[in-house]
């Protein structure tokens, strides 16, 4: 389909119809935070911000999610066999997600939706039922390295439309046919429009090569173990607190946790979020931990997103450069840094 | 699409504590519904996860053998809250079992070979699966000469009796029960199992060995195994990690980039030699 | 502030090819703005990483129990009021010796909040904030302005009653004004003056953002427990999920466990990816720990901890 | 007397996030002190029901997480 235009003036417009059996979300400014939020007006739509603080993979995998209940009552053994949680009712649109958490959602399908046995249940009902309205980058930060792994600021990969800011009205691209009818009526891009369209990508993309980057080129074809007991994972790990920020902020970052919980006659088992930097997450019950120094940890995330992801799917990189850990880590590990010293 | 976290409701049938400190207790578990036990459909290796409403899941190798029938057998050792719950449940309780879960042994690629199978603890379940199914009449055919070897601390540790001992009756098996020390009223054989193989010499011409027990026992067993000239590609080991969702997606028992729970339990020795051992 | 740093340079130095010891534990230039690191110098050539500003907002005596590296050998550490008042701390918990630490003590200028930085440039992207005298130069891609450095330190720098370090090895630079001027008192325990309902509310909304890293426990020089009572399986002191109540539950609890020996250095408020201030709730344990017991964290060695010990005259009214 | 200091800091600590006063108690009860005990349970007991089911830091499972 040929690129349409949209007027930011018309954006009621389209986002009534976006409305239409969907509940729409998009990053606003909350308390001085961007975060995303319900939207109700096309005015709380922000145009000038780098990216949400978090990342809104809540939506898909939130960081405390029932996965099924039971009825607790030592009489009623059919009460004790666990039901699914209901699927989401109602669809949802999430509109101005920045290329790179889209790309991680397409990251994660390959992890969620393996095979007939690893097809998150969870994951899949609520991928399906939303649409991804992307907005490109055309002003990236300074820690945004996405060219160099895969992605960009133009960025289509796991959009269903992306939209290119070009000031009073938006370029619309349809990415899959998931919103062919609400773009449909929209007036045909000019030739200018395209241009224009063209010219910010490059403009982007250049900002973003001039960064810091991660190079990945030397990864591939060294072996596991060669990197494993490379000598930088002492010195990484020494500063590092081992708190949960860089895997909490993270677009790609999917380890969890499941827990049995009771109240009364009423049970359910849910999952939260859990990462590989906490001790307990991989001890045994019988003491022994496989992980057992914060060294162990530092590198697993490291590896997990720069060597086991691209070694087990297909050469793609756990990590979509939208530098949140960078600018989030208490103690300032710049994964650029790390990832850089493992290529070397 | 199925939601592969709901586990399939059972009854506990029977119950069997195994051994003599009562820390191991073995349940036979059938499916409420027929349904359920069709899509059941494992293979020697693989484990579950056996659920208990209100206290969680808990990765378990399935005991049984495919040959055995539909019912599920898995004991378990009670070391944690789950297990504990477990430990206290009786015959006629409705429970969960998700599964089958994990890779299994090779049994295809074993064919036409000999069998080392080499047993430390209650780390022998799978292989007890794994003996039924080769020693059923469908199978005993496919394969060649099979050693059984399996230690425990003392002859009150050792799990599963009455099946060992009637395997020892057979001719186209060789069983070796062996106990850490002398016992009173203990007549089998005396050592650790690694010093069995030391004895039996397994030849590695055509041969596969499967080892299962705790890693001391599995470090102590590979040297005497690459002194009789075997590689590490004939040695297959099952691995143990602590695990959650049970179907390569929660990232707790990664070993490197493979899942113990999806691309394991069971490894070769020469793929988890190019692995971080972590486990 | 740079004549500060040379001076830790050349301490950390002269301490590292003399083989006094064998890490010099400071900070380095971060890669972010506001945002310079905990760095472990080895060598005298790793040393001249060494830096000192007014973004060293981690509490570095965390690392003296949460290092691997190294763990037997004596460091030297970089400390001012707060940091060196931990350290006591940690004398007298039993977690170091005096003699396994060198402390190259600094003065206290005051440390820069990040947040109040960016929330004076809502939206925009920072690309780089440098001290320039009294004034924070802070550059953006379409912006350059100065901002006066004492409008945007951390709440706890406003009140600290210490800025120069209470027990020191060698002193760089000259040792400063006891206080920045601010009354803790004063401000301590905000939610006091509210009614019990408010408080809730005050407390439930300062705590809603939280996304469970614990980045705040993980950066307190306090929380060495090997196993957190947030991270004990069993029992299970505190649900994992993010409902209020077991959200609340850290919060109340680990605040509790600092109880008496919190020296108020605003680590955790630093280390918060979501800008939470766990000060409106610790500082209330710290004002009631100074008007029951007269006490206040880490001051000197001998003194005993105020929980560890007892005077028959303690208040007891509630006690029935 | 440890836990009295101790004690002193906690309450406080609950009232000053907005746990209603009353709900928490603490007595020195001898085990000889039988009736002391009774009394102080019937106390707390009454204390605790004029004060009516409690408001926060209660979890409700049935919630949609």
């Amino acid at each position: 389909m040929a690129e349409k235009i949209l007027a930011k003036d018309q954006l009621d417009q389209f986002l009534g119809k976006l409305a239409e059996g969907r509940e729409v979300f998009a990053p606003q400014d909350v308390e001085g935070k961007v975060a995303w939020a319900p939207l109700e007006a096309a005015a709380d739509l922000l145009w000038d911000f780098s990216n949400s603080d978090m990342s809104p993979k809540d939506y898909f995998f939130p960081q405390t999610e029932c996965m099924m209940r039971f009825v607790n009552k030592a009489d009623d053994e059919m009460g004790m066999i666990m039901q699914a949680e209901p699927e989401l009712n109602t669809p949802r649109a999430l509109i101005n997600m920045r290329p790179c958490d889209a790309k991680a959602f397409q990251v994660l399908d390959l992890i969620f939706m393996q095979d007939e046995m690893t097809d998150d249940f969870y994951w899949r009902d609520k991928r399906e039922k939303s649409l991804l309205v992307g907005l490109a980058c055309n002003d990236p930060c300074p820690t945004c390295f996405c060219t160099s792994v895969g992605c960009g600021p133009h960025h289509e990969t796991g959009l269903d439309v992306l939209l290119v800011d070009l000031g009073d009205k938006l370029l619309v691209k349809a990415v899959s046919d998931k919103a062919a009818e609400l773009l449909a009526e929209l007036p045909e891009a000019e030739q200018a429009d395209l241009d224009q369209a063209a010219e910010l990508k490059k403009a982007a993309e250049d900002m973003v090569e001039a960064n810091v980057g991660v190079a990945t080129d030397q990864l591939e074809g060294r072996e596991v173990m060669e990197l494993y007991e490379a000598a930088l994972w002492p010195r990484v790990a020494e500063s590092c607190l081992n708190c949960g920020t860089c895997t909490y902020c993270c677009p790609t970052c999917h380890c969890f946790d499941i827990q049995d919980e009771v109240q009364g006659d009423e049970g359910r088992r849910v999952r939260n979020w859990d990462n590989c930097m906490s001790w307990l997450f991989t001890v045994h019950g019988t003491g022994h931990n496989p992980r057992g120094s914060k060294t162990h940890r530092v590198r697993q995330r490291f590896m997990h997103k720069f060597k086991y992801i691209p070694d087990k799917r297909g050469g793609e990189i756990g990590c979509v450069g939208c530098g949140r850990c960078v600018q989030l880590c208490p103690v300032n590990i710049d994964v650029r840094s790390v990832v850089n010293d493992m290529n070397a | 699409m199925r939601n592969t976290y709901i586990p399939y409701p059972v009854r506990i049938k029977e119950t069997q504590v195994e051994t003599e400190d009562k820390m191991l207790k073995s349940f036979w578990l059938e499916f409420l519904n027929a349904d359920d036990a069709k899509a059941f459909d494992y293979t020697p290796g693989q484990f579950a996860e056996l659920s208990v409403s209100g206290y969680g899941e808990i990765p378990i190798g399935i005991a049984s053998s495919p040959t055995e029938g539909e019912d599920l057998l898995f004991t378990v050792n009670k070391v944690g809250h789950v297990t504990n719950r477990l430990h206290n449940m009786r015959a006629g309780d409705v429970m969960g079992v998700r599964g089958p879960l994990g890779n299994s042994y090779p049994l295809e690629e074993m064919k036409g070979k000999n069998i080392v199978i080499v047993a430390g603890g209650f780390a022998v379940t799978t292989l007890r699966s794994t003996m039924n199914w080769l020693l059923h009449p469908d199978h005993r055919g496919d394969y060649g000469d099979i050693d059984f070897v399996y230690g425990a601390r003392t002859p009150g540790m050792l799990l599963y009796t009455d099946e060992w001992s009637q395997w020892q009756k057979r001719d186209d098996v060789k069983v070796h029960i062996t106990v850490d020390q002398e016992f009173p009223g203990w007549d089998g054989l005396v050592g650790f199992g690694v010093d069995i193989v030391k004895q039996i010499k397994p030849q590695p011409d055509n041969a596969v060995a499967l080892i299962c027990g705790p890693p001391i026992m599995i470090r102590f067993t590979w040297p005497v195994f690459e002194e009789l000239g075997w590689t590490t590609e004939q040695v297959i080991l099952s691995l143990e990690n602590r695990m959650k969702c049970g179907i390569g997606i929660c990232g707790r028992c990664n070993v490197g980039g493979e899942y113990v729970c999806k691309d394991g339990p069971v490894f070769t020795k020469a793929e988890l030699d190019k692995l971080p051992a972590e486990y | 502030m740079e004549a500060i740093a040379q001076g830790i340079r050349e301490a950390a130095k002269k301490l590292l090819s003399q083989g006094a010891v064998d890490c010099v534990i400071g900070f380095a230039q971060g890669t972010v703005p506001m945002r310079d690191y905990p760095y472990f110098a080895y060598t005298p050539e790793e040393a001249d990483n060494l830096t000192w500003s007014r973004f060293c907002c981690n509490n570095l005596s965390n690392f003296l129990v949460r290092r691997e590296m190294g763990e037997a050998g004596k460091v030297a550490i970089v400390a001012q009021g707060c940091v060196s008042r931990n350290i006591v701390g940690l004398i007298k918990e039993n977690q170091i010796t005096r003699e396994q630490v060198h402390i190259i003590g600094v003065a206290s200028p005051g440390m820069v909040d990040r947040g109040k930085v960016q929330a004076l440039f809502p939206l925009k992207t920072i690309t780089e904030v440098t001290e320039d005298g009294e004034d924070l130069v802070v550059k953006g891609k379409d912006f350059e302005e100065r901002v006066p450095t004492k409008k945007v330190l951390r709440q706890n720098c406003y009140t600290c009653v210490q800025r120069n370090p209470v027990i020191v090895d060698e002193m760089i630079g000259e040792e400063s004004e006891a206080t920045h001027g601010g009354n803790i008192d004063k401000v301590a325990a905000p939610w006091e003056k509210l009614m019990p309902e408010e408080r809730w509310e005050a407390f439930s909304e300062s705590i809603k953002d939280c996304i469970r890293c614990y980045a705040c426990r993980d950066a307190c020089p306090l929380c060495y427990c090997h196993v957190c009572f947030v991270d004990e399986a069993r029992p299970q002191w505190c649900g994992k999920t993010q409902d209020e109540a077991d959200v609340a539950t850290f919060h109340i609890l680990r605040a509790f466990h600092c109880a008496g020996r919190c020296t108020d250095c605003g680590a955790c408020e630093s280390a918060c990816p979501v800008g939470i201030k766990m000060r409106g709730f610790t500082s209330k344990i710290e004002k009631d720990i100074r008007e029951l017991y007269g006490y206040a964290p880490g001051m000197d060695l001998e003194e005993e901890p105020p929980l560890s010990v007892y005077k028959p005259n303690d208040p007891q009214e509630f006690i029935k | 007397m440890y836990a009295r200091r101790r004690f002193a800091v906690l309450k406080n600590l609950l009232e000053y996030v907005g746990i209603e006063p009353g709900r928490l108690h603490f007595s020195w009860i001898s085990s000889a002190e039988a009736t002391k005990f009774q009394e102080t349970v019937i106390e707390v007991t009454d204390a605790v029901k004029a004060l009516g089911p409690a408001k926060h830091m209660i979890k409700d499972i049935r919630k949609v997480a």
